[in-house]
């Protein structure tokens, strides 16, 4: 027997670096975090921020690489390094955010801090992952540490009871997606994607039990981005759990999910997508439909949120229906526009929220935002329109990118359904600018002056989601390239394993 | 494995398992949960899985197990007790879970199950070849395991430890019976 | 050797048991051990694939969905005893205060 | 013979600098500005159109002057200009329109001259003067329709004058939106028109090139072209069954009634009927149309007229009578003795309305007959004017109603329209009858007038009796340019319009002389009717009345045309537009379509909401149920 | 290239609308706002004289690379068909600020310039676009101020107007945003490169199902924004609720974009099928025409009453375009500009009022001309170039579309002309309740007349009436050559269809004898299973029919073929 050698497994720093420089942070942050007041954690935050800049130097280095490391476990290629950089902002955006929350709240400083440095771990992980154990150990990483950072308000019964619906439901969701992985072990004898990929092209397509497989992990996969039947947990979650965090679900789990999912099925299923799209199709019509006649109905601003985030995924799915190159890169630039406006919508939220407590949180506290709060105000009503889908801001770019692609591949009335949505979701998104805009007597007590870190967040996500709306081409052309980087690190490993 | 001790084994399990959800008692429901454990662990060991058969039966249904009934303890969970009144949820998710068992037999019965059979070395299932597997092909997921270990003790420790945690700690609704307990 | 069908049959039986217990049982801890069960089915049937394919994959993932399982214990046990603690309850249809 | 003369355009101006001065100074600098300005330009102008006149005297038979002020429209290949021209025919409507306009204006001082609004009466007299120049100097029918409706606008202004009152505000809007109805009608009718010349390749609508193009038209297309020509002048020009509105016209300022609702803007029909004879004699059953309404509506008026009470009422149904003989005449073919009429009848009938106006100024207002009486002496210049205007209407030679009205039955006549011309040769008596009755009504025996209003009653102004010795003048001796042929001088009217209008040759012998003799001999009858009911036996017309009462209430309420138009146009109108249109379909239906499709939205998310209990397990059997859907359909694939 | 004069036009309000945020003083605000709108004007002045009148091309085109992969580019133009568009929405936006300024709006004046000044980039850039992707992203940006607008200055159900006016708006624009997208698909298929240029997608060949459902979708854009009936209804809420400067602009300018759209995208991008739908938009706007002037004519309030009346002249519009004729087309151009300045002066005027009294209701009014002479004269003025009177710009537009209309079917026009009658009902009638009649209620004896802003704001207004109504040349020149190199596709396409009918029917021809063979022979067959012999005689009148139908077909076809 041979021993056990590193170059045999491809053994590499560099590709793990950015997720290596993650972990180690998580743990100084633990560390450094002893003895630290609960109220007085914000220099762990900068610490936090500081990592993650580093995380991010070093993951701008991924991008352009090709191959795999680790025997196929990671995948070094475009498509990780995009999904790793954007994750990382939104981990930014999020800590940012915390700031102020973390110590107002009196979360205990180094366990909210190195959990999300943990779960952002995660996030990267299912986004580098060659393999689909990798997938669901990140998929556990980015959901334990979720789960805990939901009921870090301990004591608040909403903080606590998200949590205990997140963990439950996603548990029991695991259970669906392990199954799926059993099954496609089965099928494939083989769990890393690119020799599944492999295996596919040798008519492997209508085996059963492949196809039970799929289907698992489209339920598996389904409850992370939050595709209705499965999406039942987001809007309690994103409710109760504390707002940070509920930002970092709302953009981070989504974009680690997808950023899987995309992998398992546009790259390395792509060629049985005749198995999957129609089920898909459905999903997305639904989801969209679903989340966009419920949130019609909301009164609370975070529920409301989270319903057009299950809305938003439906028309992500409607972008993986179509199932081509340019739906993945469609998607991928979606997700950035998406995850910018998500981030600043919650900072706002944030801002409104009375110090210490939740309440503020109804939409009707909203009112007569404009007067108090004018830049806040303008903030919202440009995230709220983002949403919307109104151009020339990112949202709009997005939908567009994903129409386009859903029409490319000949799917007309799941664009036509998908467009009546749009047009439903204005409603509820108008709605609360009505509330800021046009009535008056709200309660929200925005205190943005004295939260600048707060303040810096917003002002950014402002910026990103209107430049990247007017000027979409460095963004278009690197999710572009990101994707097409997949298919062709996907096909370079399948040789790198035959040999 | 003589098909003998796999239909015992089966017949354990499933038993025992019905047990686990079907038992108003807690404790009596961790208790046939073990014994799923087991039945399963030694089902592993008849397929040539020897060392994750014993981790089976140590790890899972020693150490979880007993991480279970401690809560249980802690919280003094005794049995189901009040209306059980959500009678169509059961039915309905009785109904449900035998139409989706259903659909899984189908797949996984002949003619549909398919799977490419290959034999095995005498060596399979040995702790040597499950450690070479573990650090060659799978060395990233098992080093992240060891840090999902650490996020589960610190989410523990965040979760579980006693402090403000928020501001909102009066309105919880009366906690003095549970802070007795603890 | 086991006959492969069986294997499956009876991993997709325990799974099944496990997600109906999950949707019947009120209590949340034996709603947590419900899910436990459906790791097991599916550890199951990482086993008996594996032996059929002859690959250790298999066995390599059961150890950790093992560990996975743990971990999942370790806050899931803690989120339940925080609720415990604001609710006293560990019955899940009162824990509701988010719906709609 | 065309020549470019830029006088044309100095004709326009004077009126336009007479509307600026007066809205814009007008209020400002006083009313002694303003009754200088007001009929100053207006004499400016009929100087300026004597001149023109003169210079078409001066060349040679069918020459035309013309000037072009600039290029107005152009859509696609059509293309028309604002173009001004002279010819023989709107050089006689020019120097009716400035000579009567301006002695009426120059009335206007004196009547106007105890009104606060002078100013603004003023701005709309000159306005309508200038539209009124536009219509008649327009060398194209659309720039004519510019006038046209411009005309009607200043009708409605006037009638509207007094706002305050209601009732004159309604009356003003019922005149325009008459008018408008026939204008609908005159737009399809130039539409048509371009449009058959438009298949030819020719996209005009210059009266030049219309005749140059007429081999473009068929019967039909002329026929239909004219019919709606037509629709538009009895709305301009009160004929049925668009004359409603100008009996309530009256309640404008007397001047106003002289000069827009009767001398001048009423013809325009008159006019337009002549402009375009070439046309018209195209379509023969046009004609027939034309000279049929006519004749009916003369009828029609007249009958109505008979038993009025209000002075001006009588007027209005008599200029409404009147107007249908000039298409009777126009619609025979007798174009020129159509304008003759149009001539005639703006001295005496302009002369009617200022005596009439003038009695009513008198008598500080009232205009009921039945308590007036006995005026004669009390004002005798009017009264004497008025005779004579009297008598001209009744067509009494040598007074000009009779030439004019000569030949126009004579055309009805000539023309073999036998019926038509009994029907003119009847109202000739009718005129007669309600002519002499008014007159004997208003001068002569017993004082009816309130012993207060009688105190007070006095002659007019001078500034007011010139006007009406002018025009009396007029109106005895204007008749005398259109003897009949081989009397003296002979028709010089018909001669000199002819190469305009051409010369009306009858397809039936008339028997000449006895035409006249039996029109003349009816008139005289109703006369002497009149002089008796209302000289001889006063009491004799309210024995009638109560003995033939069905036919006096009818005649008295207009054969109930308003209530009928009423009833099936007005009020259906608004009830289909606020309860089935507004209510019904634009609340109801559509809008609550609208709303509907939210609220079912709304509805649709508050039911989707319910199943978002907060219930863990029930979460789960959703998620359950989503799964087996899955399988079930990669179920399907397999079993497939 | 380019001159970067089209793209100083559609930014310089936007920069102005930074600007007017960072001013702290009221005046100021107002001011500047002022001043920064009267740059695109003075700018839109300058295109208007330097427009090369002879030509149908774009003018003044600027090109730049936007996102190149979607093939989307920064491509800016002005023809004959947008220039006076643009014309007209630079000078109501500046007579709107100068009119909003005198004390319309009293809250949040700073936020209101913003918002207008965004409206003319927004509505500025929708017109000046020649690339299908900016146009909509203009086409977009328009809707949120004037949301806001009516949203945050309106009155009374504000909200729900201006809700009802996105949802309106964004059913048609999103359906078109797809429709855009599939056609651009469907030109890189054929041409075998992405590209959202105008030019190039007028080129695109598509089947006739395609063509109808994608001139369909842009055709429901379009008639929402116009309104077509039965579309219309957001408008009534819309316009009435809106502050008087959304008004004026929304009326103005913002209904033209529908117009426009109809001219610039659905017509020329699918002619053979606008052709096709000739009959549904020539009756939908003639339904509009009456039905617009009938339910103006009942309504109790001023401002709504107006509003229908912009439903009924847009019908005008409608009804000239689709005669698909020049003179038609220019005359819905000219109709376009004539409405913006009718009824953003009448809107105006309804303004003023409400400002002196707080209410709109027709019945609280009456006998004004006594106590505002001035504003009764101005009023009468404007409401006669609504009316259509000659002499003023209502009627020349009007006059075109009737007679492109008359020139296309003549049926339409005779119903169109009803338009004329009513469109002087109601609106002399509002004018007599309002000014004529006694002084009903005493607060109207005291009311101020116009001020001197008040006039400045009518007098360009009644100027451009009067001048536009006696001297359309200028206009029309400049809009003729592109009108015409518009309607070129549709004479292309008219050609084919009568072709195609043309070869139809000789197909026809050619299969007709074997057709009467045929039903011949089926005949015969039948007599041959023994139909009852009472029956030959009815078969033998039966064949005969057939034949003789059959006979005079042919000959039909026949004298058709011969054509």
């Amino acid at each position: 027997m041979k021993p056990l050698s590193l170059a045999s497994i491809n053994f590499a720093w560099l590709p793990i670096l950015p997720l290596i420089i993650v972990a180690v942070a998580a743990m100084v942050v633990l560390l450094a975090g002893v003895g630290v007041e609960d109220e007085e954690s914000e220099g762990l935050g900068w610490l936090t921020l500081a990592s993650l800049g580093v995380a991010f130097i070093f993951a701008l280095g991924l991008v352009g690489g090709t191959g795999v490391a680790f025997a196929g476990e990671i995948a070094v290629d475009g498509f990780s390094a995009f999904f790793q950089l954007l994750i990382l902002v939104a981990a930014a955006f999020v800590v940012l955010m915390s700031l102020d929350y973390a110590g107002e709240n009196r979360l205990s400083g180094a366990e909210y801090y190195s959990l999300i440095l943990f779960s952002t771990l995660g996030m990267m992980l299912m986004a580098t992952a060659g393999d689909l154990i990798v997938i669901f150990l990140g998929l556990e990483t980015m959901s334990i540490a979720v789960y805990a950072l939901a009921g870090m308000r301990r004591r608040d019964p909403r903080s606590n009871e998200a949590a205990i619906k997140y963990f439950l439901l996603g548990a029991f969701s695991t259970g669906f997606l392990l199954y799926g992985i059993a099954l496609i072990y089965g099928a494939t004898g083989t769990v890393k994607l690119a020799p599944i990929h492999a295996a596919l092209s040798a008519s492997m397509a209508g085996n059963p039990l492949l196809l039970l497989g799929l289907g698992m992990l489209l339920i598996g996969f389904g409850f992370k981005v939050a595709a209705v039947p499965f999406h039942t947990w987001t809007p309690d979650v994103y409710e109760g759990a504390p707002t940070p965090v509920t930002a970092f679900m709302a953009t981070g789990v989504k974009i680690g999910a997808f950023a899987g999912f995309v992998r398992v099925f546009m790259v390395n299923l792509g060629p049985i997508s005749t198995h999957w799209h129609a089920a898909l199709w459905v999903l997305a019509a639904i989801t969209m439909t679903a989340g966009n006649l419920i949130a019609l109905v909301q009164t609370n601003i975070k529920r409301m949120l989270a319903y057009s985030a299950i809305a938003h995924a439906g028309y992500l799915l409607v972008g993986m229906t179509a199932a081509a190159a340019y739906a993945g890169s469609a998607i991928m630039y979606y997700l950035i526009g998406y995850a910018f406006t998500n981030l600043g919508a919650f900072a706002v939220v944030i801002a409104v929220e009375r110090r210490g407590a939740a309440a503020g949180d109804s939409i009707s506290d909203y009112r007569g935002l404009a007067r108090r709060s004018p830049a806040l105000a303008a903030a919202m009503a440009i995230f709220l329109l983002s949403l919307t889908g109104v151009p020339p801001l990112a949202g709009f770019v997005g939908k567009f990118y994903i129409f386009s692609a859903a029409l490319r591949s000949g799917y007309v009335g799941l664009v036509v359904i998908a467009v009546l949505n749009s047009v439903t979701s204005a409603y509820y998104y108008f709605s609360v600018i009505v509330a800021i805009y046009m009535q008056e007597g709200g309660l929200g007590h925005p205190t943005l002056s004295t939260r600048p870190a707060l303040a810096a967040a917003i002002g950014l996500a402002v910026l990103a989601t209107i430049l990247i709306g007017i000027y979409p081409e460095p963004y278009v052309s690197a999710a572009s390239s990101a994707f097409n980087s997949a298919l062709g690190a996907g096909f370079m490993h399948m040789t790198a394993m035959l040999h | 494995m003589p098909m003998g001790l796999f239909w015992f084994l089966a017949v354990v399990t499933v038993i025992a398992s019905l047990g686990v959800i079907l038992q108003r008692n807690p404790v009596h429901c961790l208790l046939s949960l073990v014994v799923t454990l087991l039945a399963i662990a030694v089902i592993f060991i008849g397929e040539d899985a020897v060392v994750v058969g014993f981790l089976q039966a140590i790890v899972y249904a020693g150490a979880i197990m007993v991480l279970f009934l401690f809560v249980i303890w802690l919280l003094n969970i005794g049995a189901d007790t009040g209306p059980s009144g959500h009678l169509a949820l059961k039915f309905f998710g009785g109904v449900a879970a035998a139409a989706l068992i259903a659909e899984l037999l189908i797949f996984l019965l002949p003619p549909h199950l398919k799977v490419k059979f290959a034999g095995h070395s005498a060596t399979y299932g040995s702790i040597e070849s499950l450690a070479r597997t573990l650090f060659s092909q799978y060395i990233v997921a098992f080093e992240i395991t060891s840090i999902l270990l650490l996020i589960a003790i610190v989410g523990a420790v965040a979760l579980a430890r006693r402090g403000p945690g928020s501001q909102l700690a009066k309105s919880a609704s009366g906690s003095a019976p549970a802070e007795r307990v603890l | 050797m086991v006959p492969l069908p069986y294997m499956m049959a009876l991993s997709a039986i325990v799974f099944v048991i496990g997600v109906a217990g999950f949707i019947t049982r009120r209590n949340i801890l034996i709603m947590f051990m419900s899910v436990e069960l459906m790791l097991n089915a599916v550890n199951l049937a990482f086993i008996g694939l594996a032996s059929r394919l002859g690959t250790m994959d298999g066995q390599v993932i059961v150890f950790f969905v093992m560990t996975v399982a743990a971990a999942e214990a370790a806050v899931g046990l803690a989120i339940i005893i925080s609720v415990f603690r604001n609710r006293e309850t560990v019955r899940a249809d009162e824990l509701n205060l988010l719906k709609w | 013979m065309t020549v470019e003369f830029g006088a044309l355009g100095l004709i326009l101006l004077f009126p336009l600098i007479g509307v600026l001065f007066n809205l814009f100074l007008g209020a400002r600098l006083g009313r002694r500005w303003v009754n200088i300005v007001g009929p100053g330009v207006i004499f400016i102008a009929f100087a300026l159109g004597i001149w023109a006149f003169a210079k078409i005297l001066s060349m040679p038979a069918g020459s035309e002057l013309h000037y072009k002020l600039w290029d107005w429209i152009e859509g696609g290949s059509f293309h028309v200009e604002f173009g001004l021209r002279i010819d023989a025919l709107s050089a006689v409507m020019v120097l009716i329109v400035t000579g009567i306009g301006a002695f009426i204006h120059l009335y206007s001082d004196g009547y106007m001259a105890h009104d606060a609004d002078y100013a603004r009466f003023f701005t709309y007299m000159n306005l309508f003067a200038l539209a009124m120049l536009i219509l008649v100097l327009a060398d194209n029918l659309l720039m004519m329709f510019v006038g046209w409706e411009g005309v009607g606008l200043c009708s409605y202004l006037l009638i509207a004058f007094w706002y305050s009152n209601p009732e004159f505000a309604y009356n003003g809007r019922k005149a325009f939106i008459a008018n408008r109805v026939g204008d609908a009608g005159f737009i399809l009718g130039m539409l048509t028109i371009i449009a058959v010349l438009g298949h030819g390749g020719v996209w005009s609508l210059d009266f030049g090139t219309i005749h140059r193009h007429l081999g473009l038209f068929t019967t039909t297309t002329a026929t239909v072209a004219c019919l709606l020509l037509f629709l538009g002048a009895t709305g301009k020009s009160a004929q049925i069954p668009l004359y409603v509105w100008l009996p309530d016209a009256m309640v404008g300022p007397t001047p106003v009634s002289a000069l827009i609702h009767a001398a001048t803007m009423v013809t325009a029909g008159v006019y337009m009927v002549a402009r375009l004879n070439f046309l018209y004699m195209l379509a023969p059953s046009a004609m027939m149309v034309v000279a049929t309404i006519g004749a009916v509506t003369a009828l029609f008026a007249g009958t109505i007229a008979i038993v009025q009470s209000d002075i001006k009422k009588v007027l209005a149904y008599s200029t409404i009578s009147q107007l249908g003989y000039m298409f009777l005449g126009v619609g025979s073919g007798a174009f020129a003795a159509g304008i003759f009429h149009v001539m005639t009848h703006a001295f005496f009938k302009g002369l009617l309305f200022l005596c009439a106006g003038s009695v009513i100024h008198g008598l500080g207002g009232e205009q009921d007959m039945t308590r007036m009486g006995g005026l004669r002496k009390v004002m005798p210049i009017t009264f004497w004017t008025m005779l004579i205007a009297t008598i001209a209407i009744s067509a009494i030679p040598p007074f000009s109603g009779f030439f004019s009205k000569d030949m126009i039955l004579a055309g009805a006549y000539g023309s073999g329209h036998f019926g038509l011309w009994i029907i003119g040769v009847i109202t000739a008596g009718i005129t007669g009858f309600y002519m002499f009755r008014l007159l004997f009504l208003t001068f002569f025996g017993e004082s009816r007038v309130d012993p207060e209003r009688l105190h007070h009653a006095h002659e007019s102004p001078p500034v007011m009796t010139i006007p009406l010795i002018v025009l009396a003048i007029a109106a005895a001796i204007g008749g005398w340019v259109g003897l009949p042929d081989g009397f003296l001088w002979g028709d010089l009217f018909s001669r000199f319009l002819a190469p305009t209008v051409g010369t009306f040759t009858p397809t039936v012998a008339t028997p000449g002389v006895l035409l006249s003799v039996i029109a003349l001999a009816i008139s005289i009858v109703g006369i002497i009717i009149a002089w008796v009911l209302y000289i001889w036996m006063p009491g004799l017309p309210y024995l009638i009345a109560w003995r033939a009462k069905a036919l006096y209430t009818l005649l008295l309420q207009k054969y109930y045309i308003d209530q009928f138009y009423n009833l099936i146009v007005t009020r259906p109108l608004f009830f289909v537009s606020n309860w089935i249109l507004h209510r019904g379909v634009d609340r109801f239906a559509i809008d609550g379509t609208v709303n509907g499709t939210g609220i079912a939205l709304e509805t649709s998310g508050a039911i989707a909401r319910r199943s978002e209990t907060g219930n863990i397990q029930h979460y789960a059997f959703i998620y359950l149920l989503g799964v087996i859907g899955i399988v079930a359909y990669y179920l399907f694939l397999v079993m497939r | 290239m380019g001159s970067g004069i089209l793209t100083a036009t559609i930014f310089v309000p936007l920069l102005g609308a930074a600007f007017v945020m960072i001013q702290r003083d009221e005046r100021a605000v107002w001011n500047s706002a002022f001043i920064f709108s009267l740059v695109p004007l003075a700018l839109s002045f300058y295109l208007f004289a330097a427009f090369n009148p002879h030509s149908a091309d774009y003018q003044f085109v600027e090109q730049y690379q936007w996102i190149p992969q979607f093939g989307i580019s920064y491509h800016l133009g002005v023809d004959g068909i947008s220039l006076l568009l643009v014309l007209l929405t630079t000078i109501l936006i500046t007579l709107s600020l100068l009119y909003s300024g005198g004390g319309d709006i009293s809250e949040r004046p700073r936020e209101f310039c913003f918002f207008m000044l965004v409206l003319e980039t927004g509505l500025l850039g929708t017109l000046l676009s020649i690339d299908v992707f900016l146009f909509y992203v203009f086409w977009e940006v328009m809707l949120i101020p004037m949301y806001f607008l009516i949203g945050i200055w309106g009155h009374g159900r504000k909200v729900y107007a201006a809700i009802k006016f996105v949802l309106f708006t964004m059913v048609g624009s999103l359906l078109m945003l797809a429709a855009i997208i599939y056609l651009v698909l469907q030109a890189q298929h054929h041409f075998g490169r992405l590209s959202f240029d105008l030019p190039l997608l007028y080129q695109v060949p598509l089947t006739q199902t395609q063509g109808e459902w994608l001139f369909a979708a842009f055709a429901l854009a379009f008639a929402i924004k116009v309104p077509i009936f039965p579309l219309h209804t957001w408008l009534p809420d819309a316009h009435t609720e809106a502050p008087t400067a959304g008004s004026v602009i929304l009326a103005g300018v913002m209904l033209k974009m529908g117009t426009y759209g109809f001219l610039r995208f659905a017509i020329p991008l699918f002619p053979a099928v606008a052709l096709e739908a000739v009959p549904v938009f020539l009756a939908l706007a003639i339904v509009g025409i009456i039905y617009g002037a009938l339910v103006a004519m009942v309504q109790p309030d001023l401002k709504r009453l107006v509003a229908y009346s912009s439903v009924s002249h847009l019908g005008f519009v409608i009804l000239g375009i689709f005669a698909l004729d020049p003179a038609g087309v220019e005359g819905a151009i000219y109709q376009m500009l004539n409405h913006g300045i009718s009824t953003g002066a009448l809107f105006l005027l309804v303004g003023m009022l409400y400002m002196r009294r707080h209410t709109r209701e027709i019945s609280e009014f009456g006998g004004l001309w006594k106590s505002v002479p001035i504003y009764a004269g101005v009023f009468m003025v404007v409401m006669l170039s609504s009316v259509g009177l000659p002499g003023l710009n209502g009627f020349v537009g009007e006059f075109l579309i009737l007679l492109g209309t008359y020139l296309h079917s003549w049926l339409a026009a005779v119903f169109a002309v009803t338009g004329v009658i009513l469109g002087a009902l109601y609106l002399l009638w509002t004018y007599e309740r309002v000014m004529f009649g006694p002084i009903t209620h005493a607060v109207n004896e005291t009311i101020a007349d116009l001020s001197g802003r008040e006039i400045a704001v009518m007098v360009p207004l009644i100027a451009l009436m009067l001048f536009m109504g006696l001297y359309p040349k200028p206009l029309i020149d400049r809009m003729a050559p592109s009108v015409e190199k518009m309607l070129v596709p549709i004479r292309v396409a008219e050609l084919q269809r009568d072709q195609q009918h043309h070869s139809s029917a000789l197909a026809r021809l050619f299969d007709l004898d074997n057709q009467s063979s045929l039903s011949r022979g089926l005949l015969r067959g039948r007599a041959g299973e023994g139909v009852p012999e009472a029956s030959s005689g009815v078969r033998e009148v039966l064949n005969d029919r057939v034949l003789d139908e059959r006979a005079g077909e042919r000959l039909a076809i026949q004298k058709m073929a011969a054509k």
